[in-house]
């Protein structure tokens, strides 16, 4: 599998929470801040929020890397809705290394409402990773059988 | 204590709470219609208590049972049946003080199956227990067996035999195994993704969706599961290997610090999927990551409903 | 070999909602292909499965008269998955049909016999068919006297109001329609269904009961039928049940040994005493 | 009829044979569990075997299967009934053959023939592998069937010595094993197989007269003993998943990645969703409704629909059932009652 796919552009689902990484987005935008158009944002209210469905949801529709980002520990702003999430995702991300999904399709991170470098260079490098594995192919839905 | 003793230890306790009316019924296990296997059963007449047994196949979990009683409630327990109920008092879906939990120390479950195939495919008519040997006759044949070689994968790592929560304890408790460091979960974790994934594939690919796993399981007690609903409808429904490891996924997930690795699921599985894998990768993560065993103590919190400030972020991408 | 589980294309001609509330609409259907109408026959009291291919595919009985013209009306509630997205369809918009299915109401034994037509809520859909059917010239003398009464829980919920001020004025057809629970403007009569068929005078000999709608009618119209004298061979009840493929097949819609999809949905009460009570 | 033979170290060969025309679906061990699967080479196939855990059922109905298709745009849909490449079901047990002889009154009798089942069916031949032992959760004789019954079958092999006669029984049966260099049985071996079936039969627990459990059923749907017979049932699929004769499907709908379908999956009688209805209501909302709707439907419904008992005696439901429910004691509790 030659990393380049001559130009193949990878979807990746970003889900950002409302209050830091949204907004840490928005600034990016507004600061002209430069990132590939390969990922589709979806806000959430809070990272907590994020269930596991929606992570195999969007591989089994296609997505080849998913991206989740919220508040810093300690800035949320429901108070502990990310100290919940990271508990979960690092027993997801643990399970969904632990069957065999390639290295790189699922990333977490905080982003803060200020960090809008932080995001692009963010987006940039979770890009770089996911087109280098090319289409996700493990979790797609295969629907019929001949 | 062999088994006819507990057996009768346990007819006399249920016939004493049944006669002075402490239960309404005493969930247990009686003879099965098959060698090697032992059936669940509802005892509620002091005169039906003569009927409970208890050997080495008594694996699946009453505790599973116990939501179909609402009233007040004997049930013969081992120690993973009893871990179970400790999280299920915790998750408040059974009320301490409507049970009798008759503990029963246990020095792991026997798979008939595995048994059978020993005396290949011959028909076997007696099995007689004998501490660590089985004594297998059938038609034309007799052997013994190492009852070490025979135990659910579950019970070979097994740290909690005797029950960690009972009114009424029969027989004296087992000498307990060292406490499970899941060599099993970071053997498998050594090999290639590659190599992980086309094992896990296989695996599910002998699913066959029959949900055996989810309902004997005690605590899958969801009203409607979501691998039924259809609005969102989260998992595809075939048994196509995708949509199975999704399932088989998301019920660990479920199952974060809950599951007590009783493996019910296992031994309910006609094909023997490894599903369990998935389940300990969780339990082994938990125990490193949280510092928790779930089932142990009812005043311990659940792990995913609390949390620490400074929880590990090792999965975090890095800065 | 046809293929029992290939829809034919439906154009949606028409979607009306007929409840204050929206909850129920009726979709009126034409056949996108002319051999499929010319094909396509039906009973009143018989079903279609309507299909929206990525979706699903749900039964309705069909609501309108065999009479009319080419069009098929099947009024939809709201309740789920497919039903959403048949409330979403626009005219123009297609939909595939299966069917038609079930037996549909027993015609023959109707001959020279007075009916009594009693229906409830959304159960309404397949007795409006037999209805229309029943009001045409030629087929309005095969009867004796037509009693239709139907109920809803309140006003917004009474469907087909056109149809039920034009029986209105018919001279050949009593009406009796009722609310359980009246509001503002209304000014019929209010009581529930099993109530206005007890207060009815009928000559048990010559009368033949249809009956459908939600279970808790259904229990206090049976009692309420055989008081006025009806044998259970005289009373016919249209069954609802979860059905998939509508041809006998996936085995679920069954009452004791008989397929609520092929041997009902029509049934008499005399049938539905012998099958088992687990309906 | 008339019989060939075989020896044990030729089926290998013999298989690949047949690869070359026939799709061959064959037992297989797969991590110790022994299954139906498409074989690619004819070494692939295990006979040393009791009987699978699943049965055959899958040849002919998938656990999933497309019914329909569209493209994102496209109006037509596509139907998946297209002609099936011919399939040899190689291994299965009598029981399993003759079980396909129900599922055939099911799917071709009635107002509709299912034509995806249908297609598969023209194209299936089966060559069944007589029992020469049995297990103890056996009861095909009470069924109608028998260890060495060639019902449903279009070939059957069976074990003597280091070979096995090859009883063909059907004009399919002939056309696969003709002309593929086995040699013809030696004289009287059709007798011999007679007596062999008989010793065999020996083994399995005398017949139940099925008739008049059915009537006794009929008269007992509202016993209380339903409750106590069933109270420890787990309401899971594996009775009906494992049983080749039970067939209830579900028809599932996806719209993924611009693809609609349609599929049929398996269905269970056990699961609460089976008759839920859109309304909250379901007519069989325990595992008292549902257990009693498996019985009925195969040891009395069946034989009113398709005068067949739904139920060809595996036993696999008797063995892999995770809480050891027997349907031989349910059954039997019944025998003899006069209902009430």
């Amino acid at each position: 599998m030659d990393s380049s796919h001559d130009g193949w552009e990878p979807r990746i689902i970003a889900f950002l929470c409302n209050w830091c990484s949204y907004a840490g987005a928005d600034l990016a935008g507004v600061g002209r801040l430069q990132y590939p158009a390969s990922i589709r944002i979806i806000r959430v209210p809070c990272s907590g929020r994020i269930s596991p469905f929606f992570i195999l949801s969007a591989f089994r529709k296609g997505a080849d890397g998913v991206l989740v980002s919220g508040c810093h520990p300690g800035d949320c702003h429901y108070i502990s809705g990310n100290y919940s999430a990271r508990r979960k995702f690092a027993l997801l991300k643990g399970l969904l290394e632990h069957v065999g999904l390639e290295e790189g399709r699922v990333h977490f991170t905080w982003i803060s409402a200020s960090e809008g470098g932080k995001f692009a260079d963010v987006i940039g490098r979770v890009t770089e990773t996911v087109r280098g594995l090319g289409p996700a192919n493990q979790l797609v839905g295969k629907q019929w059988r001949a | 204590m062999n088994p006819t003793d507990c057996s009768n230890r346990i007819a006399e306790e249920a016939g004493r709470l049944l006669t002075e009316g402490t239960v309404d019924v005493v969930i247990g296990f009686e003879k099965g219609s098959l060698p090697m296997r032992s059936t669940p059963c509802f005892v509620r007449t002091p005169q039906d208590s003569g009927k409970l047994v208890w050997n080495s196949f008594c694996s699946s979990n009453l505790s599973r049972y116990l939501k179909q009683f609402p009233g007040k409630v004997g049930i013969v327990a081992k120690g993973c049946d009893t871990r179970a109920l400790v999280e299920l008092i915790k998750e408040k879906q059974v009320n301490r003080e409507s049970l009798v939990v008759i503990g029963v120390p246990c020095r792991g479950m026997i798979d008939g199956a595995g048994v059978l195939e020993r005396c290949d495919g011959k028909r076997v008519s007696d099995v007689e227990e004998r501490d660590d040997e089985l004594v297998i006759t059938g038609d034309s044949f007799r052997i013994t067996l190492a009852r070490g070689d025979f135990l659910h994968p579950a019970c070979r790592v097994c740290f909690t035999g005797n029950p960690v929560l009972f009114d009424v304890l029969i027989g004296e408790k087992v000498q307990e195994q060292a406490r499970d460091c899941y060599h099993d979960v970071s053997d498998f974790e050594s090999r290639s993704p590659g190599d992980r994934w086309a094992y896990i594939m296989s695996e599910m690919d002998r699913c066959i969706r029959c949900y055996a796993c989810r309902n004997a399981c005690p605590l899958c007690y969801c009203g409607e599961c979501f691998a039924d609903a259809t609005r969102p409808q989260w998992v595809g429904r075939g048994a196509t290997g995708t949509d199975t490891l999704a399932f088989h996924v998301m019920r660990s997930m479920h199952l974060a610090g809950r599951c007590v690795e009783c493996g019910a699921c296992r031994a309910a599985c006609p094909t023997k999927v490894d599903i369990r894998t998935l389940n300990r990768k969780i339990s082994s993560d938990i125990a490193r990551l949280f510092d928790y065993r779930p089932g142990l103590r009812i005043d311990q919190p659940a792990p995913l409903s609390s949390f620490k400030p400074d929880d590990s972020e090792e999965f975090i991408l890095e800065r | 070999m046809t293929n029992p589980y290939m829809p034919v294309p439906m154009r949606v001609e028409k979607s009306a909602v007929e409840t204050a509330d929206g909850s129920i609409r009726t979709l009126t259907l034409s056949f996108a292909r002319g051999e499929d109408g010319k094909a396509f026959s039906f009973l009143p009291g018989q079903f279609a499965e309507l299909s929206l291919l990525g979706t699903g595919e749900a039964p309705f009985g069909i609501a309108s008269s065999p009479e009319d013209s080419n069009l098929l009306d099947f009024t939809v509630s709201r309740v789920g998955l497919v039903t959403t997205e048949l409330h979403n369809l626009k005219p123009g918009d297609t939909v595939g049909m299966r069917g038609s299915f079930g037996n549909g109401y027993p015609l023959e034994h109707l001959r020279e016999k007075s009916i009594l037509i009693v229906g409830g809520g959304f159960g309404f859909s397949t007795l409006r068919s037999f209805t229309g059917y029943a009001l045409n010239p030629d087929i309005r003398r095969l009867y004796k006297d037509i009693t239709v009464v139907y109920g809803a829980r309140n006003p917004g919920l009474l469907l087909y109001r056109a149809d039920l001020l034009e029986w209105e004025k018919r001279t050949d057809l009593r009406l009796e329609v009722t609310v359980d629970e009246a509001d503002g403007e209304w000014t019929g009569r209010t009581g529930v269904v099993p109530a206005v068929v007890a207060g009815l005078d009928i000559d048990p000999r010559t009368t033949i009961a249809l009956v459908c709608g939600p279970p808790g009618m259904i229990r206090f119209t049976l009692p309420a039928l055989s008081e006025l004298g009806l044998s259970p061979a005289r009373v016919y009840l249209s069954l609802e049940m979860k059905m998939k493929c509508g041809i006998g097949k996936c085995g679920r819609c069954n009452i004791g040994g008989a397929y609520v999809c092929t041997d009902g949905p029509v049934f008499s009460l005399a049938e539905l005493n012998k099958l088992p009570q687990e309906y | 009829m008339y019989y060939k033979t075989i020896k044990k170290n030729e089926v290998g060969r013999f298989l690949d044979g047949l690869l070359a025309e026939y799709t061959v679906v064959a037992p297989v061990r797969k991590n110790g569990v022994v299954g139906f699967d498409a074989i690619q080479s004819g070494e692939e196939a295990i006979l040393d075997f009791s009987n699978t855990t699943a049965s055959p059922k899958g040849v002919l109905m998938p656990q999933l299967e497309t019914l329909l298709s569209a493209r994102a745009g496209e109006e037509e849909a596509v139907e998946h009934t297209g002609m099936r490449k011919p399939v040899v079901l190689f291994g299965a047990r009598p029981c399993d053959a003759r079980a396909f002889m129900f599922l055939d009154r099911v799917f071709n009798d009635g107002i509709a023939r299912d034509v995806y089942y249908g297609n598969r069916r023209d194209a299936l031949l089966i060559v069944s592998l007589g029992c020469t032992r049995t297990r103890d959760t056996c009861f095909c004789t009470t069924t109608g069937g028998g260890p060495l019954s060639t019902q449903g079958s279009d070939a059957m092999l069976v074990e003597q010595g280091d070979g096995y006669t090859v009883h063909v029984i059907t004009a399919g049966g002939a056309e696969l094993m003709n002309s593929r260099g086995l040699s013809d049985a030696h004289e009287g071996v059709g007798e011999e197989i007679r007596k062999l079936a008989l010793q065999i039969t020996a083994e399995i627990d005398p017949p139940v007269d099925l008739s008049e459990l059915k009537t006794s059923l009929d008269n007992s749907f509202d016993t209380a003993a339903w409750q106590t017979l069933t109270e420890k049932c787990l309401s899971c699929g594996v009775c009906t998943y494992l049983c080749p004769t039970c067939h209830c499907f579900d028809i599932a709908d996806e719209d993924n990645i611009g693809v609609k379908v349609r599929n049929r999956i398996w269905d269970s009688c056990q699961f609460p969703g089976f008759t839920m209805q859109a309304s909250g209501f379901n007519p069989r909302p325990t595992y008292r409704e549902r257990h009693r709707q498996r019985i009925m439907h195969k040891f009395s419904y069946c034989d009113d629909n398709h005068h067949m008992t739904g139920c060809v005696g595996c036993g696999r439901c008797v063995l892999e059932c995770p809480v050891n429910l027997d349907i031989r004691r349910v059954l039997g509790s019944f025998r003899g009652r006069n209902g009430g």
